[in-house]
């Protein structure tokens, strides 16, 4: 029953990879923006799913992912701007560099309650970004620019064509997602719900919480970094602002929280209708100016959340319960 | 069973949402006998005051170049359209101040809706990315009024920016104080430095920094602070515990009149206080800062107390402030945006073609006649500088912004040291 | 000496107006433990309506801000019924980002309807003027803006804590179904808490245009000052909020003289993170 | 040597003193019942046991090993678990999840897991309920699950505080029958309770508690007729129906 369940799961999962990584080749993408809407989607439904492992799963509700975030583009990009080489050992660093501060960081911080720690988090966004614009040697308030290099996989940076950042970001998901996936069906996945649904039980049970925790903001840091790494490939730039900011921080939590928290589906769902609606709303109408589109978006998250805090996925629950009393009904 | 029947549904929806993307972006956009022109400013955000005033100065300059106006004495002004009535068609983009959001409407505009050339950005942080794209995609991309020196020295061929840079500022700047001190003994030997810390104010400051260093001031207070100031109390009880001569600020909009006001509150002054282009080139902040703005000085592109030297301007600024709201002079800044515009039909009209080798030749090679420039002429460097950028001193007096130097242009002597507050 | 005198007194002059913002998040939080993300938005339009009403009919901040804070009452009384009443008892994010979202709906709002511009009050009462006492300058408006501070938080003290209201309002924050039995209307204590912060933030945004430029973004940094005052504080405690809100001025001020401006808000959030790391539930809180 | 010894605890909040030098052993294989007034500090001897509490003063031994400074997951992974008076179901998970949750802590392998939790549901006759979220089961199912959970990890002492309060009589029963074949696999039972019916007949040795001390130890039967206990906590009544039940 167990299994079977997953697999079914799996199936399902597969298919969505499999149509993304045809519809190149099938000749479906007319543009060049219709793949960058796409490829934002992946990455930020792949950054979603990464603040979805301790924010979901794990029910703590952090708004210091950008600082993680961050990190990751930092590592990509001073690979490249500062030492003249090839952004994947930056990557790594930045990854592992992002997990060691998340442990370190969060360590007191889970000691902290509710809207304490949720505080607690955005005063670390805040100090980050300010140490960041005055921190010279990764280039402050100035940000750094990529120089030309050669297009390619090593460089991980293509000029003229998105294709290799479609498969880049196609690929990022699939990791992103797998590693959840397989975590989902590890004890350690199973530690995690039962940090979320009662850490008193959990611990009486034997789960060392503060280890579950601190493994799980972990976790998600490395995966929120290589996120980073890539939107800093894909930009051409970091600054603070772009990647330490609230409104980074903010980001992560919108998007899994408007697809369904702690739904293995809920971040891609919240990309695929947040990112379009975004992107299009700004394309559209933002070009009139005055921020109507951004008074939409607005607008659109209050409904959201009154109407149905657990997100698309709630409101597809409640579809399916509806259809299928309905059909109980005809019988 | 339920979940099984979840699940579908999800797949569906996410099918569906593929597919509406790609309806939404697939239609073709039908050719017509119109040139499109991309603008890429900050309509929103932090910015959105400076951005959506250089986006009507480009509606201006568009209004001017498809619209017959033979009482405007600019270049084309008085053809319909160009290149024999081509009009000129504005498509509009926001990049809310955000460099990421700026690359990706640079390639909309250029891949989606398929602009000839785009005209923005303003914010430097956000022309770099944006031009960069442009670039690639061998697109033309001319800039108004960014002004970090760093942009044009990237080798660019397409990129093209009217602005003097913060770098010639500093110049500027520097070469005035020495003024200051061999005719008017003004005795400035100290400098300090008062900027948001982000990737304008922190350029401005640095080559203000260098600036200052070549020409043997000293520098003895460096302040950084945090756009969107709560208050500035602390920056400035730094500046006045240093006690500068002189001051350098980059300060935009809502800072900088906070900047002017606690510095009244805390009763100093600087003997100088010269400006980057900031809230001291917005007319209206002038305005309504009253007396407290007076004796400031700054690097000024145009401003109307101008109208003598540029005459050909006054019929422009007319249609410019029937789209702003409220009405508002040209200011420094997005008459660049304008000018940007004009010389972008200009050079499609002297290149007889909208071919872009024949245009970037012309760009590369010409000596435009820009009446709305100070000094009448646009002239690129390799890179795309503007090397005929100038801007004039001036210094507020009496709410008018006073032309100082250089001394050709000058009309009014400048008030130095500025005047105390207790004796306004 | 007198420098030394000076930073202090800009540091407890803007602890002050900070203590005014966070006084109404402070009520909100404690009674509902809903944080109001939009409360430097609801500060933002009341700056806009005081500065409206002395732009165009020369109506001086010091009256204006009875205006602003009737209507940052309605807004706030408004939010609750339309909004936050829908989100309680469910997700416990679902007030946070519904808050959020109204805070993008609003800012977004005065900018498409009054445009971005500075906007700037001239020819106040009480508008750039200073005195000085043995060289320690004090400015008026920042001195009217602390000593209303004091006024209003003190009168939402004692309206907790003195009158019958207040009791109401502190047995439905302690228990809400308990409340509910003794027949106290908790639905119209909502409303009204709502409604008070409200208040309390547009006072402050009544007051400030006398020196301070309005524009749609000018609420970000309040709000999160705010938040670190209240959290720092304590949960939904006053006097918390006012002790944190003139530290949070101290450290701010001290830290911008003394180390740089740049690092001023990095010791401030540092601040928050040390007093919370050593004392989990903010200062005054149990 | 004793599988649990408890010497000398003491537990004070502030200036109350909860748990004043209690000190018992329990001997490996048995039923212990601790029992006493509301009040009485039985359960917060109970949350110094299993490591929720660090006590004031004295010591407690899991198998010779000092664990009075443990935490609870530490003394749960030695082998000493524990039920929560107050249910405390993980809600959005099955009853097959929250058991696997107990299950894990002697393997990582899920299917190895999955057998355990399946053996311990059954036990603790929840079979039918496997797939529900345990949100939505009845308190009387919630208490077998707390069970099940706790028998998942495999432990040595079972610590159960008030798993029979609230259920029905024919649940107390069945819930007797669980308690003794629990014994019978040989898992030392540590159970406070109120319902004496229900602990005396099969409890090896009862300790009482009143006022946080302890004023009695000894097998059942001791304990019905020491005086002590009986004036000090069952009065004249609640005695004889004890021994009533006894004759039964």
């Amino acid at each position: 029953m167990l299994t079977r369940k997953h697999i079914s799961k799996d199936v399902k999962w597969w298919i969505v990879v499999a149509v993304l990584a045809a519809l190149p080749l099938m000749g479906v993408l007319p543009s060049s923006y219709t793949e960058h809407v796409l490829i934002l989607i992946m990455l930020y439904g792949s950054m979603a799913q990464a603040w979805n492992v301790i924010g979901g799963y794990c029910g703590q509700t952090s708004f210091g992912h950008s600082v993680f975030f961050g990190i990751g583009s930092y590592g990509a990009a001073m690979a490249v701007v500062t030492f003249g080489f090839s952004p994947w050992p930056g990557a790594m660093v930045g990854a592992l560099l992002a997990a060691g501060v998340a442990v370190v960081l969060s360590g007191p911080c889970f000691k902290l309650k509710g809207h304490y720690f949720a505080i607690a988090t955005f005063a670390i966004v805040e100090i980050f970004n300010r140490l960041f614009m005055v921190w010279d040697w990764v280039g402050g308030a100035l940000g750094l620019d990529y120089p030309l290099v050669e297009e390619g996989w090593m460089n991980f940076m293509w000029y003229d064509s998105k294709k290799g950042y479609y498969y880049g970001a196609l690929i990022l998901m699939i990791f992103v997602f797998g590693v959840v996936r397989k975590m989902e069906k590890m004890r350690f996945g199973y530690y995690l719900l039962a940090v979320r649904e009662g850490q008193e039980t959990a611990e009486s049970l034997g789960v060392n919480s503060t280890r579950v925790k601190l493994s799980a903001m972990a976790l998600s840091a490395f995966l929120a970094a290589i996120c980073g790494a890539f939107y800093a490939q894909y930009n051409f730039r970091v600054d603070p602002s772009m990647v330490m900011s609230l409104d980074m921080s903010m980001k992560f939590v919108l998007i899994t929280i408007l697809g369904g928290l702690g739904t293995f589906w809920g971040p891609l769902l919240g990309a695929a209708v947040l990112i379009p609606l975004q992107e299009y709303s700004r394309a559209f109408i933002g070009g009139m100016g005055g921020g109507v589109d951004l008074m939409i978006f607005g607008l659109i998250i209050v409904l959201v959340m009154v109407k149905q805090p657990r997100g698309i996925m709630g409101i597809l629950d409640d579809i399916a319960m509806k259809s299928r009393e309905k059909k109980e009904g005809d019988h | 069973m339920k979940r099984l029947f979840i699940g579908r549904t999800m797949v569906a929806k996410l099918f569906l949402t593929l597919f509406l993307v790609a309806l939404l972006t697939g239609g073709a956009v039908a050719a017509e006998k119109v040139i499109k022109i991309g603008t890429l400013f900050p309509l929103t955000g932090p910015c959105a005051l400076a951005g959506q005033r250089c986006q009507s100065a480009v509606e201006t300059a568009v209004e001017v170049i498809n619209n017959s106006h033979p009482e405007i004495k600019v270049p084309g002004a008085a053809a319909e359209g160009v290149l024999g009535g081509m009009k000129f068609v504005l498509v509009h983009a926001d990049h809310q101040g955000k460099p990421d959001v700026a690359k990706s409407e640079a390639e909309r505009l250029i891949d989606q809706e398929g602009v000839y050339a785009i005209i923005g950005s303003y914010n430097s942080s956000c022309t770099k990315p944006a031009s960069f794209v442009a670039e690639r995609k061998q697109k033309l991309f001319v800039c108004g009024c960014s002004s970090s020196a760093a942009l044009t020295k990237r080798d660019l061929n397409r990129f093209f920016r009217l602005a003097p840079t913060d770098e010639t500022e500093s110049l500027e700047f520097v070469e005035f104080i020495k003024y200051l001190n061999e005719t008017k003994s003004a005795g400035i030997e100290t400098v300090g430095l008062i900027y948001e810390n982000t990737e304008f104010g922190k350029h401005a400051a640095e080559e203000g920094k260098a600036a200052a260093g070549v020409a043997g001031l000293k520098v003895i207070a460096d302040v950084a602070f945090n756009p969107g100031a709560t208050n500035l109390n602390s920056e400035v009880q730094t500046l006045k515990a240093a006690d500068p001569d002189a001051v350098f600020g980059a300060c935009l909009g809502g800072d900088y009149t906070l900047w002017v006001r606690t510095m009244k509150q805390m009763d100093w002054l600087p003997d100088v206080a010269l400006n980057y282009c900031t809230g001291y080139q917005d007319p209206i902040i002038a305005k309504q800062l009253e007396s407290d703005g007076d004796f400031f000085m700054g690097g000024t592109g145009y401003s109307p107390e101008f109208a003598e030297l540029m005459p050909a301007v006054a019929a422009v600024e007319k249609i410019y402030m029937t789209k702003t709201d409220p009405s508002v002079p040209f200011d420094s800044d997005c008459i660049q945006e304008a000018i940007a515009t004009l010389i972008l039909a200009q050079a499609m009209e002297l290149a007889g073609t909208t071919d872009y080798d024949a245009v970037l030749k012309v760009f590369n090679e010409t000596e435009f006649d820009s009446p709305m420039s100070l000094g009448g002429m646009v002239v690129f460097a390799p890179g795309g500088q503007n090397l005929k950028a100038m801007s004039i001193l001036t210094q507020l007096q009496g709410g008018s912004y006073k032309k100082i130097y250089p001394l050709d242009l000058a009309d009014t002597e400048p008030v130095v040291p500025m005047t105390d507050w207790g004796s306004r | 000496m007198v420098t030394f005198l000076q930073v202090a007194l800009d540091g407890i002059l803007s602890g002050l107006l900070y203590a005014l913002i966070a006084a109404g998040l402070s009520l909100i939080w404690g009674v509902m433990d809903v944080i109001n993300f939009a409360h430097g938005e609801f500060l933002m339009v009341a700056m806009y309506l005081s500065y409206w009403l002395g732009f165009l009919w020369k109506v001086d901040p010091l009256i204006s801000w009875i205006a602003s804070g009737v209507f940052a009452f309605l807004i706030g009384a408004l939010t609750y019924k339309l909004i936050i009443r829908h989100t309680i008892g469910k997700s416990a994010m679902a007030a946070l980002l519904a808050t959020f979202g109204l805070s993008m709906f609003l800012k977004n709002a005065c900018l498409y309807m009054f445009s971005p511009n500075f906007r700037i009050l001239n020819d106040t009462i009480l508008g750039g003027k200073t005195f000085s006492v043995g060289g320690v300058i004090f400015s008026l408006p920042q001195l009217a803006t602390s000593l209303f501070s004091l006024g209003v938080v003190a009168l939402v003290y004692l309206l907790i804590k003195k009158t019958r209201l207040g009791w109401a309002i502190q047995a439905t924050a302690m228990d809400k179904e308990a409340a509910e039995l003794m027949g106290i209307d908790t639905e119209r204590i909502y409303v009204l808490v709502f409604g008070l912060g409200g208040a309390c933030v547009g006072i402050a945004g009544g007051l400030l245009p006398s020196y301070l430029a309005t524009f749609p973004d000018v609420g970000g940094l309040f709000s999160l000052l705010a938040f670190v005052c209240v959290a720092m504080g304590g949960f939904g405690s006053i006097p918390g909020a006012l002790f944190a809100a003139i530290l949070i001025g101290l450290v701010e001020a001290f830290s911008g003289f003394y180390v740089a401006p740049v690092f001023k808000y990095v010791a401030v959030f540092g601040l928050y993170l040390v007093v919370v790391f050593w004392r989990p539930r903010g200062l005054f809180g149990w | 040597m004793a599988l649990l010894e408890i010497r000398e605890v003491t537990m004070k909040f502030g200036s109350l003193m909860a748990n004043r030098d209690v000190t018992f052993d329990l001997e490996e294989g048995s039923i212990v019942g601790l029992i006493g007034p509301n009040g009485a500090g039985k359960t917060t001897l109970f949350n110094c046991i299993s490591g929720y509490y660090t006590p004031s003063s004295g010591k407690i031994f899991f198998d010779g090993k000092d664990i009075t400074s443990s935490s609870a997951n530490e003394i749960a992974k030695l082998g000493a678990v524990r039920t929560f008076q107050v249910v405390h179901p993980l809600k959005e998970m099955s009853v097959l999840d929250n058991t696997l949750i107990g299950a894990f802590l002697r393997t990582s392998n899920v299917k190895e897991a999955s057998e355990v939790a399946m053996e311990c549901i059954k036990a603790c006759h929840l079979e039918e309920m496997v797939h529900r979220k345990a949100g939505t089961l009845t308190i009387g199912q919630k208490k077998r699950l707390e069970m099940a959970r706790a028998l998942a990890t495999q432990p040595r002492i079972l610590m159960l505080d008030e798993a029979m309060a609230g259920l029905t009589s024919t649940e107390v029963r069945a819930s007797v029958e669980l308690i003794k074949s629990i014994r019978d696999q040989g898992i030392t039972l540590l159970v406070v309770e109120h319902i004496m019916e229900a602990i005396m007949p099969i409890a090896d040795k009862v300790v009482v508690l009143d006022g946080g001390e302890k004023i009695a130890e000894g097998p059942p039967k001791e304990i019905i007729n020491d005086e002590m206990v009986i004036t000090a906590y069952f009065g004249e009544k609640f005695a004889k129906r004890l021994k009533e039940a006894k004759l039964s």
